[in-house]
């Protein structure tokens, strides 16, 4: 099992998650510089938060396109597990491997706190340890993360219970309180929320650690089936 | 001869300008001329300051490190450096540029000491929210801070604001960095090692803050030039670019000298290290990357353009080190070389422009300036207490307090600043101090600003001495041992006797409350001129400190927590009401004398407190500051939002009412315990000849104090919460 | 040499929350009448091309890929030859 | 109803990290011959005035007040009967 976790210029929550796959979870885990094009030795990505190219233009719009990105699609396409955390969520969007959008947050503040999530699905790799209908207390960091889908996009999302997380009291106007979805295929995680802050008692909760928890044991579980 | 109009507008005297006539032996040309008048302002070469400055203690409990552009403290392996700087001037033209730049420069010169940024705090003084302008600026400097210090990922975990009418027409911003690296990865701002290329890294140079030296221009610009704006934009990801890049660059073992370009750019940055180094440089403008054309070598030589630095490199690694810059999309090129004849030479398009002994820039004058006590002292400090009367209702008392927006609730700042990044957080905004962990080892670093400057307008001595002592109090209440020492000191025109004997009187107390706590000053920074038509601000020593915690999971906060907790209060109230919010807020009233402070008993209440969190006795602990009793047990109640509870509380007798709930007197810290523990915070007490008096229990949902205040903590909450929101 | 503006809007059916804020703004500097505020981006590049039809292609494929993102936002541009 | 639509734009002499970055992300999709790419707001207003002079003044007003920052950025703008 290894994990990977992307830099971009101007990530920088890249060290937080080595962190905690390398400390907490005690996984091998490597950092990808962006212009890495081949990912055939890794069996979970990490886009982390951050400012990728300071955030220019749209959160995630210029790292989209960064050399790494292609084979970042090719290795979701395949099945592999990717998550991405804030300014990942946006890539991921801005890279259409999630529909919808990110708005800047409606009172235009970036916002940094603990919030409280309910967990909407554990049909997940990354959510099957949480229980259905928990609410668990994981922080935000973001200016931009107003998530977006028209109706029929939020339809969809519904009806293949897409999403994943939503907030018990919306801090930045997401459409219909989302906090993180997955993609149909459900290997492609985004959220705005930061696991990463939160998967050790010694910085006052550890309800993400549940999120590495989960996708540890689903890689364990595949490995055995394959 | 050079025109007196041009070298004073340039801000040098007629002796200055004799005295470098004399060191050139010849008129110095207007690129030397620019040179010389940044190297020796206040700025750079603090001429007014240098000899007070020089008498801060520089030893105490830890190795310290002292001298060059930031200074720090050596724990075990750990290099722990830290500096605080003023952006003042520019924040007041441009509020968000003005704050981001000064977040910018600070944390560049924390990693360009070779220390990774881990933490970032600030402290900002603002005029009355009434006014529409100060709302303006406290909005643009908040958004200045979170734009380039979240996007830096460097979490910003503490700080202070308060509002005073001596800051309408001059706001105050302060930032303070601390970063982290192994002691022997502690990087060097010299050049050394004659032959050894002469690098410029990181961002190109423009027109930037080049204001000042327009009038070298004015026979140049063509007429109805547009006016350059002194404002510099903050550029946040080249910075983080250029910190990846830097400390990539230092762990080749390749660099000898680094400085970051700041105020006087390429001059100050080129002069400092040559001289620190011994040595003479010679630079050669032309290879300067540039973002505009047709600039003149004054203007490359002066340009504040951010995100630069300057590196003295080994000769024969220029490529590997233009390379890392290259990958990060930055400018690394060699524009000099070091020299033997401790001369800065700088040749641009085939001349030399300039060529000045490194040490004439670098050792600027020294100036001894008058100070005397402003005659209105002695009538401001007398307070009868006899002519304030007592409240009628102690509530409305206490709600007017919270609602103060020197003492209300700060979360509509730190929330927009990322104070997680990292995730060495580990006491969050909103207690005495922020504490972080070390990674890698067990220990913990708690750090806080303070300065309250209205004790310092009413004894610049001792409000100084308070604002170290408050600090330190803050990080023992966090479980820290305060270590070390950094400053900011804010002041009006130097040039005026009034103004500096507050100056003069503030470094006094400085250096009295440092060496009685044993506390190091190792770096700082001077801000003079702080004035607006209406007068000078209010003398404001800014003070930042950090503090260890031997094991960061023995921190400690201000929140009560758990129901049955006894609270007691270690020092003494007195009957004092000089300077305090209370007086100020409801009285209208800034009269009377700063609060006593005894060092001894203020060490002894900090030993006290430390011993007894590091023994597992103590479940919170707050320093009672602004507002008083009153004011720090209602933070104690409301403070954590997940967990508000109230107290019931009795008062010791013997002082007025207001003066007890009110009444600021120092060195007085609440805490709360389980009963089991109570008798051995008393004998730790007792053996410290401390006063401690045991004031009531934590419960219910209100806050009872005697029978003058009775409160839902809700209700206190809302107060604090909602007097600060833009 | 071609200058190309270029103006990046949120579509109609999209919230725009800086544009109320502004509006808010607005209103409490005592502007009256006032309806609706919405921001949006402006681009200017300056760009060499054979000619105006090449330009105005390159220019419309900048946006597509990369300036507008067309889930949320509209775009239109003009050209000029300097 | 009128509708004024306002450009902000950096002053020339300020410095647009953001523009140079978009500049660079452009170049790297392969698109060539730039020369400068600069960042701007574009703001929308909807307003009810008594005539065109007065709708004119009044988005004069508000640019000044609120929506440019004069110590950095330019405005322009024009106002349309709807
Ligand atoms: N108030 C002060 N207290 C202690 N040290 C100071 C103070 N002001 C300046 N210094 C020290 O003087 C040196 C030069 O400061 P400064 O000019 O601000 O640095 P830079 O060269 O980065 O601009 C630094 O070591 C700084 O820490
Ligand atoms: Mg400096």
């Amino acid at each position: 099992m290894k994990f990977g976790v992307v830099v971009f210029p101007g990530s920088n929550c890249d060290q937080d998650c080595f962190h905690v796959v390398d400390k907490v979870l005690k996984q091998p885990v490597e950092f990808i510089w962006h212009k890495t094009t081949k990912l055939d030795d890794y069996d979970c990505l990490i886009i982390p938060g951050g400012f990728s190219y300071g955030d220019s233009l749209r959160c995630g719009a210029i790292a989209r396109f960064s050399p790494i990105m292609e084979a970042v699609i090719g290795f979701a396409n395949k099945g592999g597990l990717v998550i991405g955390i804030c300014n990942g969520f946006q890539v991921l969007l801005e890279a259409g491997l999630l529909p919808g959008a990110m708005l800047r947050n409606k009172d235009l503040h970036f916002i940094c706190k603990f919030v409280d999530l309910k967990v909407e699905t554990t049909e997940t790799p990354f959510s099957s340890q949480y229980k259905k209908g928990q609410v668990v207390s994981i922080p935000i960091a973001h200016n931009e993360g107003n998530y977006y889908i028209d109706d029929q996009g939020l339809a969809e999302l519904k009806k293949n219970n897409q999403i994943v997380f939503t907030y018990t009291n919306n801090p930045n106007g997401a459409v219909a309180d989302i906090a993180g979805i997955v993609n149909k295929n459900r290997n492609i995680l985004g959220m705005m929320p930061h696991p990463e802050r939160c998967s050790e008692d010694a910085l006052g909760g550890s309800d993400g650690r549940i999120i590495w928890e989960s996708i540890v044991k689903w890689l364990n579980q595949k490995s055995i089936k394959s | 001869m050079v025109k007196p109009e041009v070298y004073k507008e340039l801000g040098l005297t007629d002796q200055e300008y004799q005295k470098i006539e004399t060191i050139m032996d010849r008129e110095p040309s207007p690129t030397e001329l620019a040179m010389f008048s940044v190297e020796w302002s206040e700025h750079c070469g603090y001429p007014r300051s240098r000899k007070w400055l020089k008498l801060f203690p520089q030893e105490g409990k830890y190795p310290s490190l002292v001298g060059e552009d930031s200074g720090g403290i050596i724990v075990d392996d750990l290099a722990i450096v830290f500096k605080m700087e003023s952006h003042n001037h520019p924040s007041q033209v441009e509020p968000k540029q003005g704050a981001a730049t000064g977040v910018g420069g600070i944390i560049r010169d924390i990693f360009t000491a070779g220390a990774k940024p881990i933490a970032s705090l600030n402290s900002l003084r603002f005029g009355p929210l009434t006014e529409p302008y100060n709302k303006f600026l406290l909005r643009g400097v908040v958004d200045g801070i979170q734009f380039y210090g979240n996007c830096l990922g460097v979490p910003t975990v503490g700080g202070e604001i308060y509002f005073d009418e001596s800051y309408s027409g001059n706001c105050l911003v302060n930032a303070m960095s601390i970063g982290v690296c192994h002691k022997d990865q502690l990087a060097r701002a010299k050049a050394v090692g004659v032959g050894n290329p002469i690098m410029y890294v990181g961002s190109s140079t423009g027109r930037d803050g080049i204001g000042g030296c327009s009038v070298l221009a004015s026979h140049e610009f063509s007429e109805g030039e547009e006016k350059r704006p002194t404002v510099q934009i903050g550029d946040p990801f080249t910075e983080k670019c250029l910190i990846e890049a830097t400390l990539e660059m230092l762990a080749t073992g390749h660099v000898l000298g680094i400085k970051d370009m700041g105020a006087a750019g390429l001059t100050c940055s080129s002069a400092e290290m040559a001289d620190a180094g011994g040595v003479g440089m010679e630079i050669n403008l032309d290879d300067v990357p540039l973002r505009e054309q047709g600039m003149e070598a004054y203007e490359i030589m002066m340009s504040e353009s951010q995100e630069r630095m300057l590196v003295c490199v080994k000769a024969g690694h220029e490529k590997e080190i233009e390379d890392i810059f290259a990958k990060w999309d930055l400018h690394g090129v060699v524009i000099g070389y070091v020299t033997d004849d401790k001369n800065l030479r700088v040749k641009y398009q085939g001349k030399v422009v300039a060529d000045i002994k490194t040490e004439a820039l670098a050792k600027g004058p020294v100036y001894d300036m008058p100070a005397e006590k402003p005659a209105y002292l002695d009538e401001v400090n007398k307070l009868d207490l006899a002519t304030i009367p007592l409240p009628t209702n102690y509530n409305e008392v206490l709600l007017s307090l919270l609602a103060s927006p020197s003492l209300a609730n700060k979360a509509w700042v730190y929330e927009q600043y990322d104070h997680m990044v990292q995730t060495n957080t580990v006491v969050l905004p909103g207690s005495d101090a922020a504490v972080l962990r070390l990674k890698g080892t067990t220990k913990g670093l708690a750090a806080t600003t303070d300065c309250n400057s209205r004790y310092c307008y009413l004894n610049p001595y001792r409000g100084a001495q308070i604002a170290v002592a408050e600090a330190a109090r803050n990080l023992v209440c966090s479980g820290a041992d305060p270590a070390a020492v950094t400053d900011c000191l804010n002041f009006g025109n130097p040039e005026k006797p009034d103004r500096f004997w507050y100056f003069k009187n503030c470094v006094m107390g400085i250096v009295d409350a440092c060496r009685e706590l044993y506390l190091p000053v190792v770096s700082g920074n001077v801000s003079f001129y702080n004035e607006s038509p209406k007068g000078p601000i209010n003398p404001t020593p800014s003070i930042g400190m950090i503090g260890i915690l031997n094991d960061v999971n023995k921190h400690c906060t201000q929140y009560f927590k758990d129901e049955g907790d006894i609270i007691f209060l270690l020092g003494e109230s007195k009957e004092e009401l000089g300077g305090s919010e209370y007086l100020k807020v409801i009285h209208g009233q800034v009269a009377g004398e700063a609060p006593a402070l005894g060092l001894k008993v203020e060490k002894a209440v900090q030993k006290v407190v430390y011993e007894a969190i590091g023994l597992g006795y103590i479940n919170a602990a707050h320093d009672c500051s602004e507002g008083g009793l009153a004011v720090a047990l209602a933070e104690c109640c409301m403070s954590d939002q997940n967990n508000m509870i109230g107290a019931k509380i009795t008062l010791v007798p013997g002082i007025r009412a207001d003066a007890a709930l009110f009444g600021e007197s120092q060195s007085r810290i609440i805490v709360t315990c389980k009963k089991e523990n109570l008798c051995k915070i008393e004998e730790l007490a007792i053996e410290n000849n401390l006063v401690c008096n045991e004031l009531g229990v934590v419960g219910g949902d209100n806050l009872e104090i005697a029978n003058l205040i009775n409160l839902p903590v809700e209700q206190l909450s809302q107060t604090w919460r909602s007097a600060i929101k833009l | 040499m071609f200058e190309a503006e270029i103006k990046i809007s949120l579509k109609k059916t999209v919230a725009d929350p800086q544009g109320l804020t502004i509006k808010h703004a607005l209103e409490s500097l005592d502007f009256k009448g006032l309806n609706e505020v919405r921001m949006g981006k402006l681009v200017r590049i300056r760009l060499e091309a054979q000619d105006q039809a090449q330009a105005q292609d390159e220019v419309k494929q900048m946006c597509e890929k990369l300036l507008a993102n067309q889930i949320i936002e509209d775009f239109s541009f003009k050209v000029e030859q300097l």
